[in-house]
This record gives structure tokens, sequence and C-alpha cells, in this order.
């Protein structure tokens, strides 16, 4: 069995009476494709932030490569590799295609307290750049302000971004939301290419694809994991489809 | 010990001036999410009108009147002439425009009334100090601003938890969209909010008539402490504003009156007089700072 | 493009060259319009005006031209308009500041440049001591005489233990050390506030607490206001007597003050009930004209035009400072003060008075008390190494 | 009573919608059934004003919708319990109830707090807590008892049971059911089928921003593939 | 050339022939109000900084123009008195007193700006606006009750600073001097929006959680731009001293916080050029109006409201015709 890349351990976050996550364990092994489901209000998003850095948990741990990352903030998980997309598009809409990826390229590196030279001559990044977006296929946009794209652009884009930076962890939530059915299979295609390279912790509700990508998933309800398997086994799984499908016993 | 009393006293009454001051501006802010320099302009206009009207009709009772009615009409004209068209735009744009009203609120204030100050008298009923405690006598009037600003509070609390329009104005500070959705006109909403608002300062205004100086720009000193006291209650919480209200108020009377006492224990009377000054004009602003470095977003963040 | 060009073109014709033959001699008056101040501005104006209206537009049979403008009451701005008055108008004589510290800023660059300053109001120390300079004459006083009169006479009605109160800046530390230059008696507490404080409340209690014999203040516009409205409102008008300099009690701030000023008593060079035929003349006609009571400011405007109308008739209509400087120096004017001449600094030697706020038919006003001092030179006039 | 003619709407450059028809009968309860982000919420959003459509036209009762205020929409009949319940957390139970509570229509027997709570025991317990103190259950009745005080002809629910108890889901379904026998006309916007089988008349179903798939309860059970192709986990 | 291109080359052309016309038409003021103008210019530019592109509104950046205009008066004060402590003391020859006293302004507004930022930077929205604001009035009272150094009455310079090779007291060379600050800070400033550093902030003004997750530690960027801004700021402090020879705490006041903003809104904001022509406009206005009338207020004030509701990027985009896209 691979290593775990990380682990969360008995990790608890409320918002006034509502437990958003409640003793929530889990461990995302190295080089899978780890799907996490759960109906809306389940506490999917309110997990990512706190995995992300941008939420502080209430109590709980979470291990990242062996080192305990709860305290750190989200920059300082970003530099250890750990990197996600956003459930609405996040990415930085009044900057240029070639800007966007770049900004994400400088900001692994650190140390860019340069002032003077323009970014694009900074050591190595030509190549690096026009290689993104030669593999995130927004060669031609280039130069074109990132608002101009179209939503499925963005969203490569976005997935771009968080890729760029050679992350151990691409933490992916609900990318495939709003997509048109090119879009995502597109996006499919993009994320079965990683498979292997690095580890994906996936947050999805399209089914098709949960199923078509993940080597394993959780099951998220009221903020607590309810099974974690394979495919197969959670879709076998009777407290699943009660609780997912909304099936009564 | 009574000195002391008394300068609470004093203290609380500048605070609950500033309280009259801020409810609106809070709401306004935390609601829309407009910043409105202009506020300041309202309570003008209200000390004008009042002093012109008291001066003409005699009648305190009507100056008061009018001053409510002049600012509530000022405030609505605001709103729907410039703000209402601000409301989804950058903050920056906002601060400009009404940063323009400002310009143009004195510069008429001075055409229409001429450059002098106005004067305004305290009613005889009204006049004239009752001893509070032996040895402490307070000027009625004074009492009355603290009596009237705390009954403003308690009106507003009440409006806020018993009707169902201050529910509605609450409910819109945490979720606009859904109360619309749910049936109610956020927008006259708004602008009641917006007019009361003014409203609210256009009685401070009139209730500081008699005690202070009726004249062009009277309402920039006061609308930076507004500013002030909305920034540490926190904004768009009513109960921040009346807090934060007391306590600059407190602040500023108490370090004016006792740091220089204080600081003559240390330093030579010529320097700790001047030193003392230095700060006690310093002195909320020292407090606005302390106060957003240990909680950034003031002391009632409203819900969000 | 064409947009850009007729901009510049605009621009251009904002800024008229200047040409200065046989033109009216031109007077620029840097004053405050605008602020709370406002009023003072006007008044200065409004006194200087009614002299150039007496003789149909002209000064001492000279055509001249008064060019006003607002100064806000920042010593920058005041800078800038002194600025554009002599390099874009061409002006050689200018007056009209009201705040110290705006004449300050202005008033030494431009006596070394040439231009003679005419002081209507602000008589900062320091121009009349070491920075004195022939161009610079004061026509109103040195800041400290008001404060000084009242200094004697608090002295003199026996008040052995009194309170201070000012702004906390440097014209307030003067006016206190004008009053404490006079007085013999114990200081009871001296407190200095935030400039452009509105409440006094805390500084009311402590005066209640400290239990003085009476009060000096100096307190110019609208803090005045606030500070003798509260003062009466918390009970303390009639038990514990306040002096101040005339600025608190000008006929126009009275108006804004009302009954609380009675019997306030205040110190001036100047009240509008000194008898003597200029000052007749000049009372009646202010009223006639503006429909009200002139103020100190307006009288110091009046003066101000009637000394430079003095000079002018002297020098045939030249206006050149060489020319007008020993005129000026002669002060050869009925002032409405009276008695007035120039010192060595250029500061006048005139008499001084106390004076009592008292009603007048539907308001209230200044009434002569008495003449404390007869000829009173400035204490700094020593240091003026002219 | 509600018309939706073909409508498109979305988010900025993103189209959601593309020419969504649906309509809703009096005392009618009819479902919108679809996976997540199929644009059932962009649906109802546009319905009540809250996302302007781009193509299509909306009526309600004869009057065009499309170009009124979220308010009006609301005050000529329309109740939204929103996803995500949406309730104001700063006011209490009885706050939120009466927050809005309207009857602008002037219906004779007008919902009050009683009928609410007679509908909801629990919450007439929970009467002062505020509205962040309540769990998902809690919330979601409270959403629906703040819509049934503006007394609407049409009540919309989106995602009615989402994430929530069977115990929970059981006394809301039973509510519907009761609400429906009062005659309020629903639309409801849920995953479990079967539950909604059982209580309504017609269902669409969604799939990318259009609707599918229309007919009543009994052809719905009459084609098991559709469930499990549009709504199920299996493809 | 793009229009933006011609638009510069004809405001460098005009902007260096100026001193030449304004002696032709015996106008020396026209060159004084253009020195006002170039580094009121430079302050507002400077502000943009904050605004456009680092997305932090600051008002209170009048206190570093005031720190620097201050640190000039100080240490003029001080010169003419002869009284400056040891280690300055070398730097004292009047020739070049600029060489040290520029600089040193510059520094103090930078590092005032370092340590205001630092507290101010821990929050954010309207309570960024307000603490900043409230840094500055409490310089502002801080320097009327600052005796030594004239309180509320300020500081008179008695010459303007000494340079080498310019003479600064000449109004032409004054002028220049200015041109040559602000043309330096410009270029400057439009390299480092496009350096790393730039590419960075503008990442973190637009979307600063997005940011965030690529591993930028969005704080230290943000305070290294508020005290370059603070510190460019404080050279037009230094340069307005200079211009007028005179100092006093009116500089610090929120109304010329305020005014700066204006400049920025008015030129465009987020174009660096598009303040410095707000400035010209701002005081050509100023100056202009209140040549007609005395109420000249009542005429700014509905147009600044007027350039907001329908001038919504600002003039400058307007005059090369460029549509900026709004975030």
């Amino acid at each position: 069995m691979a290593e775990a890349l990380l682990e969360v351990i008995g990790l608890n976050k409320s918002f006034g009476a509502l437990l958003a996550t409640n003793d929530l364990s889990l461990t995302v092994r190295q080089g899978e494709v780890h799907a996490l489901i759960g109906p809306n209000g389940a506490g999917k998003t309110t997990l990512v932030n706190q995995l992300s850095g941008d939420l502080a948990a209430d109590s709980g741990r979470i291990i990242f490569r062996g080192q305990d990352v709860t305290r750190l903030p989200a920059h300082r998980r970003a530099r250890l590799g750990i990197a996600r997309s956003f459930q609405i598009t996040h990415i930085f809409e009044n900057l240029t295609v070639a800007e966007n990826l770049g900004l994400a390229l400088l900001a692994g590196h650190g140390g860019n307290f340069h002032f003077f030279r323009h970014w694009r001559r900074a050591p190595r990044l030509e190549e690096q750049l026009t290689e993104a977006l030669t593999r995130f296929d927004l060669l031609q946009h280039r130069d074109q302000p990132a608002a101009s794209l179209s939503h499925g652009e963005k969203r490569q884009l976005e997935v771009g971004m968080a890729l760029v930076v050679d992350p151990q962890l691409l933490i992916l939530d609900e990318p495939m939301a709003g997509l048109g059915s090119g879009g995502t299979v597109e996006l499919t295609r993009i994320i079965r290419r990683l498979k292997g390279q690095l580890t994906i912790l996936l947050v999805e509700h399209d089914m098709d694809v949960v199923f078509s990508l993940a080597d394993r998933i959780t099951v998220l309800v009221y903020g607590h994991d309810i099974a974690t398997g394979t495919p197969a086994e959670i879709r076998g799984n009777a407290l699943v489809r009660q609780a997912y499908l909304g099936e009564e016993g | 010990m009574l000195l002391f009393c008394e300068q609470l006293l004093n203290g609380l009454q500048l605070g609950v001036t500033l309280f009259l001051m801020s409810a609106g501006l809070t709401l306004v802010f935390g609601i829309m999410q407009v910043i409105n320099l202009a506020h300041g302009s309202f309570y003008m206009i209200g000390a004008y009108v009042g002093a012109t009207v008291a001066l003409h009709s005699g009648s305190f009772l009507l100056a008061i009147l009018s001053a409510l009615g002049a600012s509530w009409l000022a405030g609505c004209l605001a709103e729907a002439l410039i703000l209402r068209h601000l409301y989804r735009r950058r903050h920056l744009d906002q601060v400009l425009a009404t940063f323009g009203v400002i310009l143009f609120c004195n510069e008429m204030t001075r055409i229409i009334w001429g450059r002098q100050p106005l004067f305004m008298d305290i009613p005889a009923a009204l006049a004239g100090s009752v001893e509070l405690l032996p040895g402490l006598p307070y000027p009625i009037y004074r009492l009355v601003v603290l009596a009237v600003g705390l009954a403003v509070a308690l009106l507003l609390w009440l409006i806020f938890t018993r009707t169902r329009i201050g529910m509605q104005v609450r409910a819109g500070a945490v979720n606009r969209e859904m109360v619309a959705a749910l049936g109610v006109n956020i927008s006259l909403l708004y602008t009641l909010v917006f007019g009361c608002g003014a409203m609210l300062a256009g009685l401070a205004g009139v209730m500081a008539g008699p005690i202070l100086a009726v004249e062009p720009g009277m309402g920039e000193s006061i609308l930076i402490l507004t500013f002030v006291v909305i920034v540490i209650g926190g904004i768009g919480s009513v109960r921040g504003a009346f807090i934060g209200a007391v306590l600059v108020g407190l602040v500023d009377t108490l370090g004016r009156a006792f740091l220089p006492l204080l600081l003559r224990l240390l330093l030579s009377p010529a320097t700790a007089d001047s030193v003392a000054a230095s700060l006690a004009s310093m002195a909320i602003y020292i407090f606005m700072a302390l106060v957003l470095v240990i909680k950034p977003k003031g002391l009632f963040p409203a819900h969000h | 493009m064409k947009k850009l060009l007729t901009g510049l073109c605009a621009l251009a014709l904002l800024f008229p060259a200047t040409s200065f033959a046989a033109d009216p001699v031109k007077i620029g008056m840097i004053t405050t319009l605008s602020t709370k101040a406002g009023y003072l501005g006007e008044e200065i104006r409004d006194g200087f005006s009614l002299a150039m209206a007496k003789e149909g537009g002209k000064l001492g049979g000279v055509a001249v031209e008064l060019l006003v403008e607002d100064d806000e009451a920042k010593p920058e701005k005041g800078k800038q308009i002194a600025q554009r008055f002599a390099q874009k108008d061409g002006v050689k004589i200018m007056t009209g500041i009201v705040f110290s510290n705006v004449a300050m800023a202005v008033v030494p660059k431009l006596v070394r440049d040439e231009v003679l300053y005419l002081s209507a109001n602000a008589g900062p120390s320091e121009l009349a001591g070491k920075g004195c300079h022939p161009n610079y004459f004061s026509v109103s006083y040195q800041n400290d005489n008001l404060d000084e009169v009242v200094g004697q006479y608090v002295t003199e009605a026996g008040h052995g233990n009194v309170y201070l109160l000012a702004p906390n800046y440097p014209a307030g530390k003067d006016h206190l050390a004008g009053f404490k230059r006079y007085y013999k008696g114990n200081i009871a507490g001296e407190v200095y506030t935030k400039l452009d404080q509105a409440d006094y409340a805390a500084e009311i209690a402590t005066i209640r607490d400290a239990k003085p014999d009476a009060v000096f203040f100096f307190l110019p516009g609208g803090m005045g206001i606030n500070f003798v409205k509260q003062y009466a409102q918390a009970g303390l008008g009639g038990s514990i007597p306040l002096y101040g300099p005339a600025f608190s009690f000008d006929e126009r701030l009275l108006a804004a003050v009302g009954e609380a000023a009675l019997g306030v008593k205040n110190g001036s060079q100047w009240t509008h009930d000194l008898d003597n035929p200029a000052n007749r003349e000049f009372v009646e006609n202010f009223r006639k004209t503006y429909k009200r009571t002139p103020t100190l400011y307006a009288a110091q405007g009046y003066d101000t035009a009637l000394l430079l109308a003095s000079a002018l008739r002297q020098t045939g209509g030249k206006a050149e400072p060489a020319a007008l400087r020993p005129a000026l120096k002669k002060a050869d004017f009925a002032s409405v003060r009276g008695n007035f001449a120039f010192g060595a600094n250029q500061h006048p030697i005139q008499d001084i008075y106390i004076r009592e706020v008292v009603r007048s038919d539907g308001g209230f006003t200044n009434k002569t008390v008495k003449k404390v001092f007869t000829k009173h030179v400035d204490a700094y006039a020593a240091e003026c190494k002219m | 009573m509600l018309d939706v003619a073909a409508i498109n709407a979305g988010y900025g450059a993103s189209q959601v919608l593309f020419g969504v028809s649906l309509s809703v009968v009096e005392g009618e309860v009819v479902t919108l059934l679809g996976r997540n982000g199929m644009g059932k919420s962009t649906t109802v959003r546009a319905i009540l004003g809250l996302l302007p459509i781009t193509a299509g036209s909306i009526a309600y009762q004869g009057q065009a919708l499309q170009r009124l205020p979220s308010h009006r929409i609301a005050r000529l009949g329309i109740g939204l319990v929103p996803e995500g319940r949406q309730i104001f957390a700063n006011l209490t139970v009885r706050e939120n109830l009466l927050a809005t509570a309207a009857n602008s229509r002037g219906v004779k027997d007008p919902f009050n707090l009683e009928a609410v709570f007679a509908l909801f025991p629990r919450l007439a317990e929970r009467l002062r807590h505020y509205g962040n103190q309540l769990s998902g259950g809690e919330q979601q009745m409270l959403a629906i008892g703040r819509a049934l005080m503006i007394n609407p002809s049409l009540l919309v629910l989106d995602e009615a049971t989402e994430g929530l108890a069977p115990l929970i889901r059981r006394e809301i379904w039973q509510a519907l059911t009761t609400l429906k026998e009062r005659g309020l006309s629903i639309l409801v916007i849920d995953k479990n089928v079967d539950a909604l089988l059982a209580i309504a008349d017609r269902h669409y179903l969604m799939e990318k921003g259009q609707v599918v798939w229309s007919g009543t309860s009994d052809e719905l059970r009459r084609k098991p593939e559709l469930k499990s192709r549009y709504l199920g986990l299996e493809h | 050339m793009t229009r933006k291109q011609l638009f510069l080359l004809l405001a460098a052309i005009f902007l260096t022939l100026l001193p030449a016309a304004a002696h032709l038409s015996g106008n020396p003021y026209l060159l004084s109000l253009a020195s006002r103008i170039l580094i009121y210019g430079l302050a507002a530019a400077s502000l943009d900084l904050l605004l456009g592109y680092g997305a932090m509104i600051s008002l209170g950046h009048a206190a570093y123009v005031g720190i620097g205009a201050y640190a000039v008066g100080i240490l003029h004060l001080h010169l003419g008195a002869g009284d400056l402590p040891p280690a300055l003391a070398l730097l004292a020859d009047s020739t070049a007193s600029g060489l040290a006293i520029l600089p040193l302004a510059v520094l103090a507004a930078s590092l005032a700006a370092l340590v205001i930022g630092a507290l101010c930077l821990r929050t954010t929205g309207m309570h960024f606006i307000m603490i900043t604001l409230a840094f500055a009035q409490m310089l502002y009272y801080f320097f009327i009750s600052l005796e030594a150094y004239g309180g509320d009455d300020g500081l008179s310079l008695m010459s303007r600073s000494g340079l080498p090779l310019v003479n600064l007291d000449n109004d032409t060379h004054f002028y220049y001097f200015c041109l040559f600050c602000l043309v330096l800070f410009l270029y400057l400033a439009s390299r480092l929006v496009h350096s790393r550093f730039g590419l960075i902030l503008r990442g973190a003004g637009d979307n600063e959680r997005r940011a965030r997750g690529l591993g930028v530690n969005t704080g230290r960027y943000r305070l290294a731009l508020f005290t370059i801004a603070g510190g460019s700021a404080g050279l037009a402090g230094a340069l307005l001293a200079n211009h007028s020879e005179f100092v006093s705490p009116g500089l610090l006041n929120w109304t010329l916080s305020g005014e700066l903003m204006v400049m920025v809104l008015l030129g465009g904001i987020g174009t660096l050029f598009g303040p410095v022509v707000g400035a010209a406009v701002y005081l050509l206005l100023e100056e202009g109006l209140n040549m007609y009338t005395e109420h000249w207020m009542a005429y700014m004030g509905p147009l600044l409201v007027l350039a907001v509701l329908f001038a919504r990027n600002g003039l400058f985009p307007l005059l090369i015709s460029e549509r900026r896209r709004h975030g």
C-alpha cells in the first residue's frame, strides 16, 4: 500500500451550532485520485478550506508529508505543495492569461522582490510559461485578459495555475461545475493525464466523472466521513445510497 | 471624585451625540455597503435649519421638528440623486462623489446663511443647572441631550428588536437578496434607513446648536469622529456604534480632563501641560489604532 | 487629439499676459473668506472697500484696483495666492491676511521680494521683533496687545488667581504670554485645548473645580462661541468672570453667542463707540452700506485703506515701494482709532481699551469701559533692528 | 399559473440555461429533477427575478415576471425556500418568521405563527433561538415556515431535503402533503425521487441546462431507466 | 504608434517647452503653477500605486507627503541654525544640501509608511480606509503641537535645497527638476508594475485568496508597496516644501488625502499617468473657478459628482480612448 500523503485526524469545525466538520478523519495516499462526495451542505468545501489554510480548524490535526500543517497560513501550505482550485472560478480576472500563469509559476519560487526587470525576464520563466500555455491549450489566448475567456477556458486556466507549480497534492473543488459537456470531457481528459504524476483530492458532484477518475472515494454526510472505499465498494454501500441518493432504508 | 463623576457625564453626553451620528451611517454601510462622507452635511443642515427656525419662531420644538424634516429631506434627495447610482460601485467612487457633496453643502450654507456663525439659544425652560449631587451642578440642557440620546438609543433598540421593519433591516444586513425574495422592497427599505440616518444626524445637529457654533463646515470634525466610532464598534452594528460612541466620548473627555494631572506626576508642569494637550488631541486615534490592531474588525463585527 | 489642442488653447487663455501701462494701482488682498473664519476676511474686505467707495474707487486720488482672493485659512494657499498676485498680476502692494500662521508663511518672502505688505489683522511677534522689515507695516496691532491690556486690567481689578485657556498651537501660547506679561497675580491653571475643539465641558468642569477668581481665554472664532456659551450654560458666567481679547467678542460673533457673553470684558484697540469724527463717519457709512455694525476687523481694513490713501496722495500716485515707504511711515491719516503712529518697528503706537459686552436694541454690542494703555508700544519693538 | 417559456440565463459569460420551459398548474405539485449543476437552482433564481434572463419569458397568473424586481414577484404570491436555506442567522426563529410576513394578496385564512407551529411543532420549542443555533433540519423547517408566512399561492423549494436525516425528511414530506391539501401549488427540487413520486403530479428532468423529459408520476414510474440515467449513480 | 504613446509624446513636448512659453508670454506664474501640478501629480501617482495596483484604499496618504515636507523643513531649520548633529554636519554644504535632504525626506516617509503600514495591513476593506485615516490624523495633531518646529504656524524655509548643477531657487530650474522627478518616478513605477513584484501585487490586489493559495505571502508584498508609495509621496512632500518654501501641518490633514484620491479617480485609477492628468485638471479647475467666483466649491462639488457618475474610469482612459476592464 502506498504511503499516506495527507492525513486528517479528528478534525472539527463549527459555525455557531452547526457542525460543518464533525470528527472527520481521512487519509489520502500518495499518487491516488481520491474523490470526496456527499450531499450539499455536507461540509466538503469547509473541509477543503481547512486543508488549504483558508479556514482555521477548531480542533484536530492535518498532517501533510509527515509535517503537522494545522496551524500554517495558506501561503506556507502552498509552498509545501498543496495546490487548490476553487468551486467558483478564482482567477486573476484583470491580468492576462500569461500573467496568470506567470504569477503562478513565480509564486512557487518565492523571493519575488525584483522591482525593475519585466517579470517575463525572470530566469527560465519564458520556456516554462510557453510550455504551460501549450499544455493547457491557452497559447492563442496568452495576451488576452483572463476576464474575457469563456467559462471553460477559465476553468482550464484555473486548473493550470494550480498545476504549474508542480504540487504534491492538488485539491480540485468541483472543477466541473458549470461546464458544458464538451468542457467536462476536456477537463476529465486533463485530469486523467495527471493521474500518477501527482496526488489529487477531487470534490465533485458529477458522478460520471467521479467514478471514471477516482481510485478511492470518501463519502461525507453532516461533516462526518461515513464511508471510504473503491468506486465499486461505494456503489454497493447501502448506507451511502441512503445518505446520498436519499433512498430510504 | 465629584469632578470625575462630572467628567464621566460629559463623556457620556459627547458619546450619545456621537451615537446619533453613527447609528444611521453604520446601518447604511452595513446594509448597502455604501460609504457616505456627506453624513456630516446632514448634521450641519439640521443645525442650520433648526437655528433659523428657532430665530424666527422662537420655538425650540418647532426648530427640532423642522431640522428633522430638513435633514430627512436632504438625506432622501442625496440618496435618490447620487448614492442610489453608486450602490454597486467601488468604495472609491462613493468617497469621491460624497466628497463632492460635502464641498457643495458647505458652500451652499455659506451662500444662503452668510459667513458668520448662526445663533441658537437654549430654550428658557431648559436653561440653568441642577444640583445632581451636593457640589455637582450640571447644565439641564446637557442632561436633556444625554436623555434624548439615550432615549433614541432605546427607541432604536426597540425598533430593531420589536418591529418588523427592524427585523427586516437586520435581516437585510446579512442577506439582502433573500429579504428581497421574500417580498420586501429593499431599495425602499434602504431609502427609509438612509433618510432616518440623516434625520438622526440632523437631530444631533440641532441638539448641538445651542451648545456649539452653528457654522459652515461644522460637519467635518464630527464626521471623522463618527467614522472612528463606527470602525471601533464594528461596521454595520448599531450596538457596536453605541458602545463605540460612548467609549470614544469617554476617552476623549477623560483624556482632556485628566491627562494633564497624570503627566504632572511625571513631568514638569509646563512640559506636562503641553505633552498632555498633544496626547489628548490624539487620544481617540491612538485608541482606535489599538482597537483595530487587536480586533481588526472592530469590537462587534456584524454577522456575515 | 483636437480635444487636447483646444484644451491647451483654453489653458493659455486662462493666463492672459499682463501689461503694466497706466493701469490702476493694483492692491492684492489675501484673506480668509471660506471656512469657519470666512466672516473675518469679509469684514476686512468690506472695510477696505468702504474707504475706496468713499473716493469713488480711488485712494488718495489715485485709481486703484482691489484683487481679493480666499486663502481658506491655509498657509500653503496664501503662499500660492501671493505668488500669483506678484508674478501674474504684478501686484506690489498686498494686505488682508487674517491669520498669523498664514502671515508667517507669506510675508517674509514677499517683503524680501520688494512687495509692500500692510497688515490689516495678523500681527505675529516675529514680524514685530527680529523679523521686522522696511516693507512690512502693521496697521492693526501686535498680536499680544489685546492680551496685555487685559492682563493689566485684571491686575488692576484685583483678581489674584486667574485660570488661563488657549488652543494648543503657537498663537495660543503667544496670547497667554502677552497676558502674563502684564498680569501680576497667581495663575490657577493653564490649559491648552485641541485646535478646533467643539466641546469644552471637560475644561469647564476642571475650571469649576479649580475655583479661580477669573478666567482669561484666547479661543478665536467658533471655538470662542462654543466656550462662552457652554461656560454660561454651566452656570459659571455669574460666579467666575471671563476675560479675553476682542477676538471672541466682535459684533458678528456676539450675534451668535447671544446672552451668554453679556458682561464679559475684553481688550481692543477700537470700538464703534469711540468718539472721534473719523470713527463716526466710518460707523455710519458702514452701517448704511452693509446694514450691520462694523467689527474691529472692518475698522482695520478701513484704516489700512486710509493709510494707503494718505501715502498715495503724498507720492502723487507713485506706487513703487521705495516711494511709498517714507510716506506710509508718517501715518498721516485720520485713524478711526484716534491716536495712531508707527513705532520704529512699523507697528502701531496706539491707545488700547477694555470694553464690555452690553445689550443694544435687539442684540448685543461692546461699550468702551476704560482706556487702559495710552500710546502703547508693543513688547518686541526693541528687538527690531531696522 | 406559472409559465416559463424557453428562457436562457447564466452568470456573466457562462450560459447555464438553454431554452428551459416548464409550467405549474393551480393546485399542482411539480418537481424539477436532475443532478447537481444541471441548472435547477438557476431556473429557480430566474423565476424569482434574482437572475436576469437573456431570452424567453416567465409569466405568473398571466403577469409577465421577467422585468419585475424580486420583491414584486414575491408579493404576487411566490414563496421561496432557497437552496442552502439561507435563514437569517442573527434573527431568532420568531423574528425569522415575522420579519417578512405579509398577506399582500389578502388571503382569507392567512398563515400565522400558530399555523406554522402546527405544521412544524419543533419550531415552537425553539422560538427564542437564533438562526445559527438550529440544526440543519430545523433550519429547513424554518425556511419553509418563513416562505409560508408571506402567504404564497406557489411555494418553490430548492433542494427541499438535501443533507437531512431520514426522520426529518419524512416530516418535511408530510408537511408538503398537508400544504398540497390546503390547495397550495408547489414547485420542488429534490433528488429523492421515490418520496416525490408519491406527492407530485408532474415532473421535469433537467440535464445540462435543458429540460430533457417531462411527464406525470405514472409515466416516470413506468420508465425506471430515466431515474438511473439522469439521477442515479450509474450511467 | 498607439494613442497613448502619441499622448505621452505630445505631453512631453508640451512640458519641455512650457518654461519657454511662460517666459515669452511674460507669465512666470504659469511655471510655478505647472511645478505644483507636477508635484501633486507625483503624489497622486504614488497613491495610484496603492489604489490602482495594490487594492489598498489609503485615506491617509497626506501623512507621507507631510512627513517628507517636514523632513525638509526641519533639516533646513537646523541647517540655518547651524546645529545639525555631527553625523549630518558633513552634508551641510549649502550648494549640495539637497543631496542629503531629499533622500532623508524620502527615507523618513518610507520608514513612517513601513511602521504605519505594518499596523494598518492587519485590517482590510473599510477598516483599512479608516485606520490609515486615523494614523494620518494622529500625525496631523502631533505636528500641530510640535512647538519646536512651529506647530500650527508651520516652518518657513529661508531658501530652497541646494543641488549641484541646478539652482532650485531659479523657478525654471526648479520646474525642470520637478519634471525630472516625476518622469523618473513614472518610469520606475511603470517598470515596477510589470516586474515580478508588480505582477504578484496586481494578482494579490485582484484576488487575494487565490494569490495566497499559490503560495504568496501577500502581506509582505503589500507592506513593501505601501512603503514604496509612502517614500514616493515623501519625495513629493519634499518638493512641495521646496516649492512653497514653507511647511505646515495642513499638509497632513485628511482633506489633502481626499484631494489626492480625487485626483487619482478623476484621472483614471490604475493608469499611473492618469493621476497626473487628474492633478492637472483638479488644480486648473480650482484655479480657474477661483478666478470667476469665490464660491468655487459650490461648482467643484457637483463637478466631482458628475465626474463619478459619468466618467467612470477617469479622464486618462477617455483621453487615449482606451477602455479599461472593470474588476
